[in-house]
């Protein structure tokens, strides 16, 4: 039925969604290759289930995978475009991120009675009403891939295994993207199995073909991105965080250390790094959070660079080892995943809940540096910034990255290494002289001690979490010593906010509204920020990668706007923070869903259509 | 000094400007100077030396040695001194730690540093107390010790960190006593040099809180009846006249006089090399008073140890940074 | 020389001040009980050194014992009236404390050329200059102490064992206090011993009289507080603290398992529970404090009432402890010990930058009610404040105190058992009746879940810290259940606001200045502010014991005062709190230097010829 | 049902209405049915029975067990019941636990739980890998297993829980695998009735990450060959014609054949009731395949537990609350 015209998008995101058995992620991954290489931006973001395998057929056993693909800024946060639902389990669970008069491509060979009622419904839900305003699309994947695949007498259970390539097929016909890619792929990946080849390429294209003959759609199209020119990949957050390890190391001329305590899915970056193998980097897996910390601290005061993991409540099991580090002046680098909490919480949803933990949650006066990734390649290159700032001031420092961040996945320009920043620490002090004994606490200009390698000769010298005299680094329990190293301590980290770039502004340098975003935010308030520019709204969005100490100029930007909205992953954590430096009163847009905000909730927010739920008066942040 | 022979160090090479703030009649001094002399005679440079403290009276140690030095916190010390050794090889890494930190805080690193067989050294200083504290129940107190949180007499049965060691797989054991200055000094000299986690205990006297607790053991005048010397393939025989001896029944340890009509072959025979760690699990586990205690090396066996694994390059050939970035699927944009 | 009069004193602070072997806390106990005999309030603060005995001699092992009293309130934080220096170290280590023109009390016996050495001083401090400004007294203790036993021929070992009795009959000359009640004591004490005993009084006697012959000198008076009806003691910190446990224990009608790992001084709470063994309570040594903290959840799930105790860095590795009572919405108390940070800091010394982490210190949203103990007494009635929250809330609760408050003492009015307030919880919830399941996380009006004991039949229940469904507390993972659950326990927190007494004020409810306290500086900010009230001043006093959530009416208060000032120990945390709550600019007088404010010094900066050095600017808080 | 006796329950009476969560084909499913099942049969009230879990898929076992439950965090369900038992000593508290949860963060306080022996039991789910975290080594993985985190295959000598424990001073250790109904019920019911620490561990099948793993241990054609039953009072036999045994020498296991000129006599017979651990420290560290691995009750000893120590009142008269509130030097002000 081709002479139905497609209809034109700028973008759309389409949700695969099904059992463990239903090969969610690979067709989520086709889907995202074929389209990248399309020239789409692509943003893939998969929702695994808190449990490992569930019963097939319940809530808790979906799973879910997201891709976005479009010509402009592309977030895991989009209304969902087409869903497939392979279950009713998997209708129920996802259906509220269907935007109004979204496709529901259902399999209807498993929306029998039985599989309503394990997913919680009582009547069909294709035909009760359920999906009124949608529209669906009925395929019995099953009956019609076994038809397919027919003539290749294969075992009904053989057969079967093919269907995903049949609903891939059939979702390249309504976004019209060739099969050719995923051919090719299949045809590596099965060389040696040509029946599993023949099958699946047989589903594909009868998917297709499926599309091609239903009545009354004419499926869409849209636009690729131009981008360019460069190597391109695409890369999910753990991944970038990874190899951002492996380019600090490489670019500081450090040794890396990696000790982490398993963590789901902050376990992602310790699984990296064992299987790339990356030069100078060496990944240890620990005994719990707070030797992994101990271990990483150790590399660092042995003139590697330390690097940490943690998630939950894994940050506060470390704070003593950070805090040994603020103490000791010593290079440590924390990436710490945000989850739902307190405690575990959601198992495997994001959230920003733990802003404030990280700059409060140490004894004693112990200020760090603390930022946050604000999509899956921007990892990379937050983990050299803390890179830089932990060996340049001697301080540890807190790299915040959600769950969600952590799976998703983006095209990725790849940095040519040789162009990356020079990480190289400064010179190690020189031998001392008679008269001139050796200050391990001695400060440069940015009040940073130097970074000693143990085996230098002359340069033997003690640290330690007890309080010093400020060069010689004797202990000292002196009221004055003390004050004045918690002060120079303080200075030390304050001062970073003259190191770091101004914050930026997307849009206007005044105005009405500005949308500030940090973390996994920033996509969601991009493409909000951007629709309500194109539809002629007068906004600015500006995000903050540094949260502490947030930059030099931040009191300044706020105030030029007359209203400054937070959206947030917590109850308003970073509105607090803003109005404890500034005394501004941000307004604050609280989700503690375990979802990231849509760019579209945003943008209706924004045009008073959407009401959104404040903070109940004096609810403690 | 020849200009080409390396520097010979002595102990005060090894000390340090700070005074040291010990109580009066605390035996972590004869530790100190004893520590200091062995490590004298290692040959080893001061700047190859680090010393990792945790915290307690003992964790002091590294403000009076001029080596790479890092007094840390409760339970941090030995997974410290795992990343510092795992990054940085060449180094000696020396482990002071009491063993209220060592047992309480810290004992769940002291057996992974042990299984993993981390080519570190531990100078477990045990005094039976929690020092720095001011006098509670350490977790190796034993039953019927008195102290401020145990004032009728402490009840639970107590942890010993060889036997416990020795569970985890541990390589290298060894027990020496704080005033006991020549052995101290050939075990931190054979822990140097063991590959894999050494832990030299030492009976350490806490001059106020837990004052007296090893006299039995060092008490010149009774310790040949109390303690028993460990020499690798010698019979293990003890008392002022050596007329006593253990025997293995079974599992179980039986002291036994020479005298009677039990030949000296009956003896156990101490062999530091034995795969099976029973033996060395058994007599580091004999307590006074029912059996003398052991003195000396108990067990030095030789397996990978975690840092030759991590620097083993693993199979396969490694890849370039560049290559690593661009990952298995990159497209050119033009 | 009775014939000059003696000159008149509100109060006085005397501070004892020497080697382990000087016996400085038997002369400073001696000293507070004569004086609380006589009806003086009495404030006493010891000052151990960080070590456990350090070499006689040196700056690192002076011990000190502060005495204050007098008519009206009195805190450690005066200036030192007379400084009583038993050696050179004695003499540089206190110097500073001393009010200018006070009186030095220097044992010249021990002012030889190797101590003033071992104590850091070039030359004698007594002949140098170093004193001038201060009246000294020159007494060379040994010699004369040795001249008023000789007739007991003791060993010269032995005599020298009474010198601290002679210091004693000194200072009870120098501030009009009789012999006896110290005569008593050493009569009961020594019944045993007459030769110490009679040595012991011939010196005290001695002391006196050398006071009675000193040409020039009068001596003083200081007036009798009026006080009373009632039965009072001295009591310290820890020991307010563990009585406070006793009976909380007693009036909720639940045992009380407390569990700590030691930690100076915190520990002394685990003595006195174990020396007076409490009926009811049972104290548990832990081996670490994220195992101590787990007992005491462990007991509380089992219908006791669980308490621990950390310092330091504690607090961070019980975070996730807290998290899981907050997520199973059970009772906790957590009395936690404030001292110099970061990591270990200063051991001994009081500072309270804790109070941002002890608030916000977890991973997640998990608002938690934070108190903090004002003086040594008061920890008495914040446990059984905290005892109130922790049951009728059901949430763990955080008591900030610090190692100043631990240490000293103050007299106390005994509380009557009965009349202590009724801290029985809500009664168990009926069992279930069919169709009415039991609802674990059923809530009252408060918001709290009932609190059931298991072994109560037909309520068996679980509970966790992954997310469930309000009322039934089944796990979910649902996104509305975690958002309805985060806002729940935040406004059950929020909502004890208004359960709690208002922001009460010392002075008229507006002026021009408010001085605001919380924890440990009350003391010092209530003699301030008296001093000056005496002055003419008009200035106020608020001080806040509950620091989350703050009291209902704090703002309201705050802005009917042209300027609130808050001392802390701190970097100003409390201020920081306040703008982010309230938007309100508190002015921040911070001190990080491990001591306490003098009352005369927050006085002195009120009239304006104090500087305070305030925080420079962006410094990190 | 009489109205004056207890109630008979049955196993169903100790499910809850939850859907099991774990993943088909998984041996929890086993321990769960066999652990209801062992629970109604020890004629407790569900009421009186506590079950506290740490993290992990072990974990979730409370949720299923319609007794009183708590779910807690990695490394804190040990110190938790031991604060439970100690304010309840009339629970009988249950802890579930995996072994990289037990072995990990929370062997410290599983060390310090058998010291004290406090009163508790632990079923302690040993599949040897991190199972919720998908499929890491676990400290308990044997040399060679391959997991995401040790793609070469681990090469650290592995933390048996047995061993390690019966070093601390554990009262009663046995062990079991997920399907062997049977003896899993005859452990249980002998743990909850045992006065102190008890530990059953449970070969756990993780048929996702680490499948497969225990087959040698619980094939019924291969066990007889690989495994070995413990029996008090029985000599130490196996094998499918029972023609071999475990004979002590000195301090070292030898498996003889019973075919070969040994007579029965020079086995060992099994005594769970030594005073000394030793001989249960061997078997219970005997590993297939050099060995036939031990099954059944290793160690079955008394001792005080904490909580019949904490509630004997300390000596002494004990004081009124109005009178420690007034100390002992109070004064009176009219
Ligand atoms: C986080 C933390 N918890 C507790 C303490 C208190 N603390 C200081 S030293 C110590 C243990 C001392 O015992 P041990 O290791 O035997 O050393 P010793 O003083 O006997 O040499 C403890 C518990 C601390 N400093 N920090
Ligand atoms: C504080 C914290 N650290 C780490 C984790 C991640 N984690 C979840 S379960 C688990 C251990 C799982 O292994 P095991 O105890 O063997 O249980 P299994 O899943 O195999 O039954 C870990 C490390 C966590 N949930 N919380
Ligand atoms: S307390 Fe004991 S161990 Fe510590 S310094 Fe004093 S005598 Fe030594
Ligand atoms: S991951 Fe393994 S242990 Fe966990 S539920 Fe699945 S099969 Fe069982
Ligand atoms: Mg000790
Ligand atoms: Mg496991």
């Amino acid at each position: 039925m081709a002479h139905h015209p497609r209809t034109d998008l700028e973008s759309a995101a389409i949700r695969f969604a099904g059992d463990f058995g239903d090969c969610i992620q690979l067709m989520g991954d086709q889907f995202a290759r074929t389209s990248a290489a399309l020239g789409n931006a692509v943003f893939t973001a998969p929702d695994l289930p808190g449990e490992i395998r569930s019963r097939p057929g319940t809530l808790g056993g979906v799973h879910a995978f997201q891709v976005g693909f479009g010509s402009s800024a592309i977030t895991p946060g989009d209304y969902v475009h087409t869903l497939v639902a392979m279950t009713p389990a998997a209708l129920r669970a996802n259906l509220p991120d269907v935007a109004a008069g979204g496709i529901i491509v259902a399999n209807t060979d498993s929306f029998v009675a039985e599989e309503w009622v394990k997913a919680g419904y009582d009547r069909d839900p294709l035909s009760d009403g359920t999906l009124t305003g949608y529209r669906v699309i009925r395929v019995p994947v099953t009956t019609l891939n076994a038809d397919a695949v027919s003539a290749l007498k294969l075992s009904p259970r053989d057969a079967d295994r093919s269907r995903c390539f049949f609903v891939l097929g059939l979702m390249y016909w309504l976004y019209d993207r060739p099969l050719d890619a995923t051919l090719h792929w299949l045809r590596d990946r099965f060389a040696h199995l040509p029946d599993v080849y023949k099958a699946d390429r047989r589903s594909l294209k009868a998917g297709y073909q499926f599309g091609m003959d239903l009545p009354g759609h004419a499926g869409f199209r849209v636009a690729a991105q131009v981008y360019g020119p460069g190597v391109f990949r695409r890369v999910n957050g753990a991944t970038a965080l990874a190899l951002g390890i492996a380019a600090a190391a490489n670019r500081s001329g450090r040794e890396a250390l990696f000790a982490s305590f398993p963590f789901a899915p902050a376990v992602e970056l310790l699984h990296q790094l064992m299987e790339l193998q990356p030069p100078g980097v060496c990944p240890l897996q620990a005994e719990d959070e707070s030797a992994a910390a101990s271990m990483a601290l150790g590399a660092s005061f042995g003139g590697s660079l330390g690097f940490t993991a943690t998630a939950g409540p894994g940050l506060g099991n470390i704070s003593d080892v950070i805090g040994l580090a603020v103490a000791a002046e010593l290079p440590l680098v924390v990436i710490h995943t945000m989850r739902c909490g307190p405690a575990l919480g959601v198992p495997g949803k994001p959230e920003q809940a733990d802003l404030l933990q990280a700059i409060h949650g140490r004894n004693g006066e112990s200020p760090v540096p603390v930022l946050a990734v604000r999509s899956p390649a921007d990892g990379f290159d937050v983990v050299l910034e803390a890179t830089r700032l932990t060996m340049r001031y001697m301080t540890p420092v807190i790299v915040l990255t959600d769950v969600g961040l952590l799976h998703a996945g983006e095209p990725w320009r790849v940095p040519n290494v040789a162009t990356l920043p020079d990480l190289r620490p400064p010179a190690s002090p020189p031998p001392p002289t008679p008269g001139k004994p050796f200050l391990p606490y001695a400060r440069d200009v940015r009040l940073a001690r130097p970074w000693v390698v143990p085996g230098t000769p002359g340069l033997e010298h003690r640290v330690g979490g007890l309080e010093k005299e400020d060069g010689t680094g004797v202990v000292s329990y002196e009221p004055a010593d003390h004050e004045h190293m918690v002060n120079v301590r303080g200075q030390k980290i304050a001062q970073i906010a003259g190191d770091i770039p101004r914050l930026a502004l997307e849009g206007p340098p005044q105005g009405d509204l500005l949308f500030l975003s940090w973390g996994g935010t920033y996509g969601a308030v991009r493409q909000a920020v951007e629709s309500l520019r194109t539809s002629g709204f007068n906004v600015s969005h500006g995000h903050l990668r540094h949260l502490s100490p947030l930059p030099a100029d931040t009191s300044d930007v706020l105030r030029r706007f007359k209203r400054v909205v937070v959206p947030e992953l917590n109850c308003g954590q970073l509105v607090s923070l803003l109005r404890s430096q500034y005394s501004i009163d941000c307004e604050s847009l609280p989700k503690v869903q375990g979802r990231q905000f849509l760019g579209a909730e945003l943008a209706d927010w924004a045009r008073g259509s959407f009401r959104p739920r404040l903070l109940s008066p004096g609810v403690e942040l | 000094m020849t200009g080409t022979s390396l520097p010979v160090l002595s102990a005060k090479d090894f000390a340090t400007d700070q005074t040291v703030r010990w109580c009066p009649g605390c035996g972590d001094y004869s530790v100190l100077t004893n520590f200091q002399h062995a490590l004298a005679g290692l040959g080893l440079p001061r700047e190859r030396v680090a010393v990792i403290s945790g915290f307690g009276c003992a964790g002091r140690l590294p403000y009076y040695l001029n080596t790479y030095g890092f007094h840390t916190l409760p339970g941090r010390a030995l997974p410290l001194a795992v990343g510092l050794k795992a990054a940085r090889p060449d180094l000696t890494v020396w482990v002071a730690v009491g063993e209220g930190d060592t047992l309480g805080p810290g004992v769940g690193a002291l057996l992974h540093a042990v299984r993993r067989n981390v080519d570190i050294k531990i100078l477990l200083f045990n005094n039976e107390v929690l020092g720095l504290t001011r006098g509670q129940a350490s977790p190796a107190a034993r039953v019927g010790t008195r102290t401020r949180t145990t004032p009728h007499g402490s009840t639970e049965s107590d942890l010993k960190p060889l036997p416990l060691a020795l569970a985890a797989g541990l390589t290298f054991a060894a027990r020496t006593a704080d005033v006991d200055a020549e052995r101290l000094l050939n075990v931190v000299r054979r822990a140097t040099f063991h590959r894999g986690t050494a832990i030299v205990e030492v009976y350490q006297n806490c001059h106020v809180y837990n004052d007296g607790a090893f006299d039995y053991a060092t008490d010149p005048s009774i310790k040949a009846e109390t303690t028993l010397e460990l020499e690798h393939g010698k019979p293990l025989i003890f008392g002022s006249d050596r007329e006593r001896g253990v025997r293995l029944t079974g599992p179980t340890a039986d002291i036994v006089e020479l005298r009677d009509d039990v030949p000296l072959d009956d003896i156990l025979v101490h062999d530091e090399s034995l795969p099976d760690p029973t033996q060395s699990w058994v007599l580091s586990r004999m307590t006074f008073p029912e059996y003398p205690e052991c003195f000396g090396v108990f067990r030095a066996v030789e397996r990978p140890t975690l840092d030759e694994i991590l620097h083993v390059p693993p199979p396969g050939p490694t890849r370039a940074l560049q290559d690593l970035l661009a990952g298995d699927d990159p497209w050119t944009v033009v």
